[in-house]
């Protein structure tokens, strides 16, 4: 479904990105993992076309989309839950959840999917009239997943979606993660710190360190790899 | 490295801008005589220019991009920034510093005394700049009123020399303080304003105190203003022109050190730090027990006090001060020095000052077109430069050689 | 003997929002107190309201720094809590990402040193002394925490988990005898949190006091000597780790069933 | 042959008041033009440096001190009054004679500070002198309302007003005093203000666009209200602008001169040259012109005693007919006389 | 009373006046936070677009209700076209820049635009034709209020419930609002921001261009530097008002007019600006992020 061939990111003159390649299946959950600064969330802005990688391609369904803006990337489908939450701080939550279906034009479904939203979260049906920007760190990340949600996306990147929330929550999400991969068949894309609960949920993993995909394989295995272990694990 | 498609490209752009002065550049109407002047001939210049600056700029960013390609390839190095390098690098800049400095000792032995006069000017917006760049670049707080403080000074030399017979001497601390009082004055209600909001009140400010000097006759003299102020004396002696003016050069070389010195010493102390700090994220500051407002208006008071001290220097060089000298394009230009500089850079703000006002007296060529220029440089400054000229130079600290071999990198 | 710290009937309203309710809390000399509950519980509020961010719509902070009086903390602006000797991090990073590391923390020794304007542009021999003094005792904060080799790097370059500690050395530049963590573990991932887990023992050897908001329940209840369970701005439980572990409002509320997954 | 006889033509010709400078150099233009195609003066060619001091006191000691290193003979200007103010002692302490067109702060020639100023148009007090005999005498008004522009011509016009109507002994009173802001949009207040007090006649100091725009706000009004101004309302484009409105309007201007050769000569190169009507002081700067290259002929050296000499004691033939300089250096005979708008046109009222 | 009534009408021609240009200056602040200085320039380029159409038209025989149309539609073209090659030229390159940089850029634009203007026409003032004429029934309240300050009071009214409407609930006005607040998150939802900012720039532009229409009719005179000062004036009266809130920006424009018109009446007109000054100082003291604007707590 996605594939990342060589691709190399820059930030100015730095180079974050190494000839990163990988590859993603309809319906698969893939998790990336790494230490702070791997170069997670530069790898996810990338394919949102937010960074552009400075050479190499990427493939949406075969067709390359490393030069589209990144509305043209998000009409095609993919959304991003960006790390730090990014909720528009003076839109309700209300319209926070509506901009996530800026691109829709099916209003019934998008009425039916918001009831589904607040029947998840019902905190955020609690708080639709507030500004986003008032909510706790969790409730925000809890908008910003309902925010990406909302647009129906068929492949969907989290970038640290367990930041933050309490374990409660946390666990609730993830269960959300495997129920929409599941009854959606929504494509996932997850980064996460969390790389236990990550590789639990994911059917492959890549690891990436200082900006180079060092090890993939399936979840299982790398969750079993002893340097896996050590150095992401913290077993 | 131009393509048949840039070519296209361009030509739209020289359509669209074709459109675009249409009726301005193309039509000439007196609405009077009711009489139309068409002046297609306009319409041909605006299109090789568009043109142009489309290509320039294609080919400006065409070259950037294989830069990038060859340092990426390792073809050739990347090339370090000529600001930084400047100044990083002693072997390049002791140099360059003594022959600069040398210039400008021997300034006025070798040019006329109208170069001498405008290098004059110029050296007093080094010193307005630099004062403004300790409240804008270094904390931060946009304040497009500092012409006010000038025209506090400058008026305090005029009234108090006029009034009391008080010398340039004398005036030039009271001239200072004066304005950091007003500084004060005005920092205290509106210092806790964010960012914009501070700007626009201060640009009231600015023009309350114009307004205040041009219409309260009794106290300024109002809109005509006051003349036959002083020069600086030299020992009680009577200067020609010429050497008043190569004097209050001098005069202005030592002042634009003074401020070097004491605005340098002030970045690198605890204070600075504090302001810089501030300028980054104001509730942090406070939460490591930075005296926000305190802070605020210390740097507000200082920068005020430059504008003082040189709108008495303004005064005395002029000999006639009248409102209409403190405008808000005045504070406009002085922002413009202190940003194109760099914010925060010294070296930078003296640059951008020299510039910038040397410039429309170099273009007085152009006349009727030095202010397009100068509105266009401005734009094209600041789009291909937008950090100015010289990006702001971090600082260094001493680090006792006890802990040093700890801290090299493992 | 007076607890350190001394919260009585803290609320707190948005509006319409009761953010805090009546909340009643202690921190001893020398513990490490943890403050959780779910997302929204008001925790972060608690902390703003603590530090003179926010003004707390009624209630008292008491402070008793180990040997002097109690003080109210109530109305104090955010860098008089300092002075005072509170000190914070921010859930959110709010490092001064264009200064270096070494004067990120600098920058906390401002409210413990002097030095003025004059001092500044003549540089007389206590103003030096003292500027020396500053960077010294930075240096060994950073060493400490473990940035040390990074002092001349800017804060925004710095990966995630190196920030979050940044935060904590400027903070402990202050010199304060109680510090207010704000989830200092997110983003880290097991092996960092567990370096964390070390550095924040070590402060609390230094004869600190802290104050700790965290979701991670591994550190929480490794590190804790405390701890108070907020919901709704409300207390709903407070104990030994052993104790809020079990305690069945709280797994409601908070913790879920099985916690070993988290 | 000799060395060129460099005139200096110092004012704004950029910016938002260069339609006040420009007029200036064209007629300096349009004269040395004439003068130089006759073989120039004693011989000498004669040699325009233009310089721009956009009416900033600051700039126009930049421009002075360039003229002066540029060893100008004699300089055409300034315009505004505030820069002439601070660009005359440069040329003072330089020995060089200055004359401008425009600049009419009584200060420049009363105060003796400027022994090399002098000027082609006469100063604000006689001006003020002649509206406010006009309105008491003529038109026997006895409440008048003085406004002005805030500028240093407006206010000190106003300011004399003032003062003459007050020693008037009775036989009028000023019921209002008062400041418009130039450039403002709106001045539908002032207006007001003008009608509650109960003026019968308004005198204003300033220029053009300040007064059509009150006029025609009175007139908006339906007010009937006289509307007395001066030199720089005296323009034509006034007329244009106010339309209907400036019908009846009073401004005073130097004596009408459209009949005098010389006038009509320049105005119809100008007509040519630029196919535009001339701007402001035109006729001043062609008569400043005139007046210093005769001076310069007759004076037979650039030195500026001479040329002095000559400018205080002959006659030269200008747009406002043969004038000579007083001591102060104000021209004998150039006065102001009153104007009204009548059918589109300024006529000489008398 | 009737001087009251009087002084407050005209309190509100002026008000409206600023709010037309004002309105534009706090859409562009609201969505990329820049003091846009440039804009009073594109108001004074509305309003010499409006005289050189309208002068052409009617050399050329167009009638009066066509050539108030066309010169409208002509104004409202060119102002916006400028206004996007403005935004193009000098805003959109420096996005990713420091935070003062624009606003250099913004005063280099205002000056070029100025000396262009003046370059390319004249720097005298040209009168503009009455292009709102005097309606009859407006004749027995002539002393209070004329037909123009009618008509610039109800088109004032008419845009700015028009603007809030688009803003509030339309989907570009959404779109406006969210690349305002988090332009990186903006462009994650699916929001094309470059377009919309253009789209910010071209109707503020639109509007700047009606106002100088109407401004300029409503005058009767016009030169390069009108837009200069009514800018400034816009400007404070958008900051006001809480700048970003379209609202705000009328509320604000009306009391500074109001207050000018009042200080004059009342005290003198020498000190109008130094009044309007000190009330926005006043205000702002007292509320600092403007009359309508939200002073949100930082939640930190
Ligand atoms: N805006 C930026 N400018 C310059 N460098 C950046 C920028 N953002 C990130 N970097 C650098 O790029 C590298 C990769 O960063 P990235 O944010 O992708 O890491 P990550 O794997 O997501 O880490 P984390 O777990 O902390 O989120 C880091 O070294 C970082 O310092
Ligand atoms: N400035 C504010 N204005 C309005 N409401 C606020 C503000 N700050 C916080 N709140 C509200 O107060 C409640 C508590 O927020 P707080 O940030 O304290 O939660 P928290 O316990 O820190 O949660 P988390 O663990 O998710 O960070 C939330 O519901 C939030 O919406
Ligand atoms: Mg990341
Ligand atoms: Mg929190």
């Amino acid at each position: 479904m996605l594939e990342l061939k060589n691709i190399c990111t820059y930030y100015g003159n730095i180079q974050a990105l190494h000839d990163i390649s990988l590859k993603i299946e309809e319906g698969d959950i893939i998790t990336l993992i790494g230490a702070n600064g791997a170069g997670k969330s530069t790898t996810l802005m990338s394919i949102s076309g937010i960074i552009p990688p400075r050479t190499g391609e990427i493939l949406f369904k075969g067709q390359p989309i490393h030069n589209l803006s990144p509305d043209k990337i998000v009409a095609l489908g993919i959304c991003q839950v960006p790390e730090g939450r990014h909720i528009f701080p003076d839109l309700t939550v209300a319209e926070n959840l509506d901009m996530g279906a800026f691109l829709r034009k099916d209003k019934e479904q998008t009425t039916k999917d918001l009831d589904y939203i607040y029947d998840l979260f019902p905190i955020l049906k609690d708080r639709r009239n507030q500004p986003g920007g008032n909510l706790s760190g969790g409730e925000q990340q809890m908008l910003a997943i309902s925010r990406a949600l909302m647009a129906k996306p068929q492949l969907l990147l989290l970038d640290e979606p367990s930041m933050g929330l309490a374990p409660l929550v946390t666990r609730q999400i993830f269960d959300i993660i495997k129920k929409i991969n599941r009854e959606h068949n929504t494509t996932i894309f997850l980064v996460e710190q969390n790389a236990n609960l990550a590789l639990k949920v994911a059917d492959r993993g890549y690891v990436l360190e200082t900006g180079r995909i060092t090890l993939h394989d399936k979840a299982s295995t790398l969750l079993a790899d002893e340097d896996v272990q050590k150095a992401y694990l913290g077993i | 490295m131009i393509s048949f498609k840039d070519i296209q490209k361009g030509l739209l752009v020289s359509l669209w801008f074709v459109f675009l002065t249409f009726p301005l550049m193309v039509i000439k109407v007196n609405p009077i005589e009711r009489v139309i002047t068409w002046r297609w001939q306009n319409m041909g210049w605006v299109a090789l220019g568009s043109f142009c600056y489309y290509l320039a700029t294609k080919i400006y960013k065409a070259r950037k991009l294989a830069r990038q390609q060859q340092i990426k390839l390792g073809l050739i190095k990347e090339r370090v920034d000529w600001g930084q390098r400047l100044l990083s690098e002693r072997k390049i800049y002791l140099p360059v510093l003594i022959v600069v400095g040398l210039g400008f000792l021997i300034f006025p032995l070798v040019l006329s005394t109208y170069q001498t006069n405008i290098m004059v000017t110029a050296l007093m917006y080094v010193v307005l700049g630099l004062g403004l760049n300790i409240v804008v670049g270094v904390a931060g707080l946009l304040d497009l009123g500092y012409v006010a403080f000038y025209a506090v000074g400058a008026y305090s030399y005029a009234l108090l020399n006029m009034h009391y017979g008080l010398g340039f001497w004398t005036v030039l601390p009271i001239g200072g303080l004066l304005a950091a009082s007003f500084g004060i004055l005005l920092g205290f209600p509106v210092l806790r304003l964010r960012g914009d909001y501070l700007a626009i009140v201060t640009l009231g400010f600015g023009e309350i105190i114009r307004l205040i000097l041009e219409n309260w006759n009794s106290f300024s003299h109002g809109p005509s203003g006051i003349s036959n102020i002083p020069r600086p004396g030299f020992l009680g002696l009577h200067l020609s022109l010429g050497h008043s003016i190569t004097y209050m050069y001098y005069l202005m070389i030592l002042m634009v050190l003074f401020t070097i010195f004491v605005v340098n010493r002030l970045q690198n102390s605890r204070i600075g730090r504090a302001w810089f700090a501030l300028r980054e994220d104001e509730i942090a500051c406070q939460a490591m027990g930075i005296d926000k407002t305190r802070t605020k208006l210390t740097a507000f008071a200082l920068g005020a006090t430059w504008a003082g001290m040189v709108g008495v220097i303004f005064a005395a060089k002029t000999t006639f001060v009248n409102p209409a000298s403190f405008t808000f394009l005045e504070s406009a230009i002085i922002l413009c020095i202190v940003v194109l500089g760099g914010m925060g850079s010294i070296i930078g703000v003296i640059v951008a000052a020299l510039i910038l006002i040397l410039m429309p007296e170099y273009l007085r060529a152009f006349s009727d077109y030095r202010m397009l220029v100068f509105g266009a440089v401005l734009v094209i400054m600041m789009v291909f430069r937008p950090q100015g000229i010289i990006a702001n130079v971090r600082r260094t600290y001493k680090i006792p050689d006890a802990i040093k071999p700890k801290l090299s990198r493992k | 003997m007076e607890p350190l710290l001394n919260i009585i009937g803290l609320t707190m309203d948005f509006g319409g929002i009761r953010a805090l309710d009546s909340l009643d809390l202690r921190v001893r000399h020398g513990e490490i107190v943890a403050l959780i509950g779910p997302n929204g519980a008001g925790k972060t509020t608690f902390f703003n309201c603590l530090t003179g961010i926010y003004k707390p719509s009624a209630g008292d902070l008491l402070l008793t720094p180990p040997g002097k009086g109690t003080r109210r903390l109530n109305g104090l602006k955010p860098n008089k809590v300092t002075q005072q000797g509170l000190a914070r991090t921010f859930q959110n990073i709010r490092l001064f990402p264009n200064m270096t590391v070494l004067e990120n923390v600098m920058i906390g020794r401002h409210c413990r040193t002097r030095a003025k304007v004059l001092g500044a542009i003549f540089r007389n021999h206590k103003t030096v002394l003292e500027e020396k003094e500053i960077v010294r005792l930075s240096l060994e904060i950073l060493e400490k925490i473990g940035l040390a080799d990074m002092y001349d790097e800017f804060a925004k370059n710095l990966p995630y988990g190196a920030q979050r500690r940044l935060e904590i050395a400027r903070a402990l530049a202050t010199d304060p005898f109680m510090l207010l963590l704000d989830e200092p573990a997110a983003g880290m991932n097991p092996q960092e949190t567990s370096e964390l887990d070390d550095l924040i023992t070590t402060i609390r050897d230094d004869g600190l006091s802290i104050l700790l908001i965290e979701h991670d329940m591994k550190l929480v209840m490794s590190l804790s000597d405390y701890i108070f369970v907020l919901d709704y701005g409300k207390k709903i439980a407070e104990g030994t780790p052993e104790e809020i572990r079990n305690n069945p409002a709280v797994i409601k509320a908070y913790l879920g069933e099985d916690i070993d997954n988290a | 042959a000799a060395d060129p006889i460099k005139i200096g033509v110092a004012g704004a010709h950029s910016g938002d008041l260069a339609s006040y400078g420009l007029p200036t150099v064209k007629a300096a233009e349009l004269v040395i033009k004439d003068i130089n195609a006759k073989g120039g003066i004693n011989g000498a060619k004669v040699e325009l440096l233009v310089e721009d001091d956009v009416c900033k006191p600051e700039v126009a000691t930049n421009t002075a001190t360039k003229l002066v290193s540029q060893k100008v003979n004699v300089v055409i200007g300034h315009i505004c009054s505030g820069a002439t103010k601070a660009a005359l002692p440069i040329y003072r302490d330089a020995g060089v004679i200055v004359m401008s067109p425009s600049a009419t702060n009584p200060d420049l020639t009363q105060s003796g500070d400027y022994p090399n100023f002098y000027r082609t148009i006469a100063s604000d007090d006689a001006q003020a002198r002649t509206e406010v005999d006009f309105a008491i005498n003529n038109l026997k008004v006895k409440k008048i309302a003085v406004i002005h522009d805030k500028g240093d011509y407006g206010k000190g016009l106003a300011e004399f007003a003032k003062k003459f109507i007050e020693q008037s002994g009775g036989k009028a009173e000023v019921v209002l005093f008062e400041g418009v802001t130039p450039g403002a949009v709106d001045y539908s207040a002032v207006v007001q203000k003008i009608k509650r007090s109960g003026a019968e006649a308004v005198i204003f100091g300033g220029y053009h666009p300040e007064a059509s725009k009150i006029v025609t706000q009175i007139r908006k009004k339906r007010m009937k209200t006289t509307f007395i101004s001066d030199d720089g309302v005296k323009d034509d484009t006034f007329i244009k602008v106010a339309g209907k409105n400036a019908e009846g309007v009073y401004a005073t201007g130097p004596a009408d001169v459209s009949s005098n050769p010389l006038t009509k000569k320049y105005r119809d190169k100008h007509q040519k040259a630029y196919k535009a009507e001339p701007g402001a002081f035109f006729d001043n700067a062609v008569a400043a012109t005139l007046a210093l290259t005769n001076a310069l002929a007759k004076a037979g050296s650039t030195d500026s005693a001479a040329i002095a000499k000559v400018l205080h004691t002959q006659d030269v033939a200008t747009p406002f007919g043969d004038i000579r300089f007083d001591k102060k250096g104000d021209a004998i005979g150039v006065g102001f006389s009153m104007y009204q708008v009548k059918d589109g046109k300024y006529v000489q009222v008398q | 009373m009737d001087y009251f009534v009087e002084l407050f009408f005209s309190g509100l021609t002026r008000g409206s006046i600023y709010a037309l240009i004002a309105l534009g200056y706090t859409m562009v602040y609201g969505i990329i936070g820049l003091i846009n200085f440039a804009h009073g320039e594109i108001y004074m380029i509305g309003a010499f677009t409006a005289l050189i159409t309208s002068t052409v038209l009617s050399i050329f025989g167009f009638p009066l209700p066509a050539i108030v149309i066309l010169t409208l539609l002509a104004s409202a073209i060119w102002a916006s076209a400028y206004g996007f090659t403005v935004e193009k030229l000098a805003y959109q390159p420096l996005r990713n820049a420091p935070r003062l940089s624009p606003l250099i850029s913004a005063i280099g634009m205002s000056m070029f635009l100025q000396n262009y203007v003046l370059l390319a026409q004249t720097s005298d003032f040209l009168p503009f034709p009455a292009l709102i004429p005097d309606f009859d029934f407006m004749e027995p309240y002539a002393g209070f209020i004329g037909s123009s300050d009618m008509v610039i009071l109800v088109t004032t009214t008419v845009v700015m419930l028009l603007l809030t409407w688009l803003i509030k609930f339309t989907r570009t006005g959404k779109a406006m609002r969210a690349t305002a607040q988090d332009r990186k998150m903006a462009m994650l939802v699916g929001i094309n921001v470059d377009n919309i900012i253009s789209i910010t720039f071209v109707i503020g532009s639109a509007l700047a261009a009606i106002g100088g229409l109407l401004i300029a009719s409503h005058i009767g005179q016009i030169n390069f530097y009108i837009g200069f000062i009514a800018g400034i004036k816009a400007f404070t009266a958008a900051v006001l008002g809480g700048i970003g809130s379209i609202p705000g920006a009328v509320l604000g424009s009306f009391i500074l007019g109001l207050t000018e018109s009042f200080a004059t009446g009342y005290v003198s007109s020498d000190y109008e600006d130094v009044f309007a000054f000190s009330l926005l100082v006043l205000i702002l003291i007292f509320r600092p992020a403007g009359i309508l604007g939200k002073a949100s707590i930082e939640k930190v």
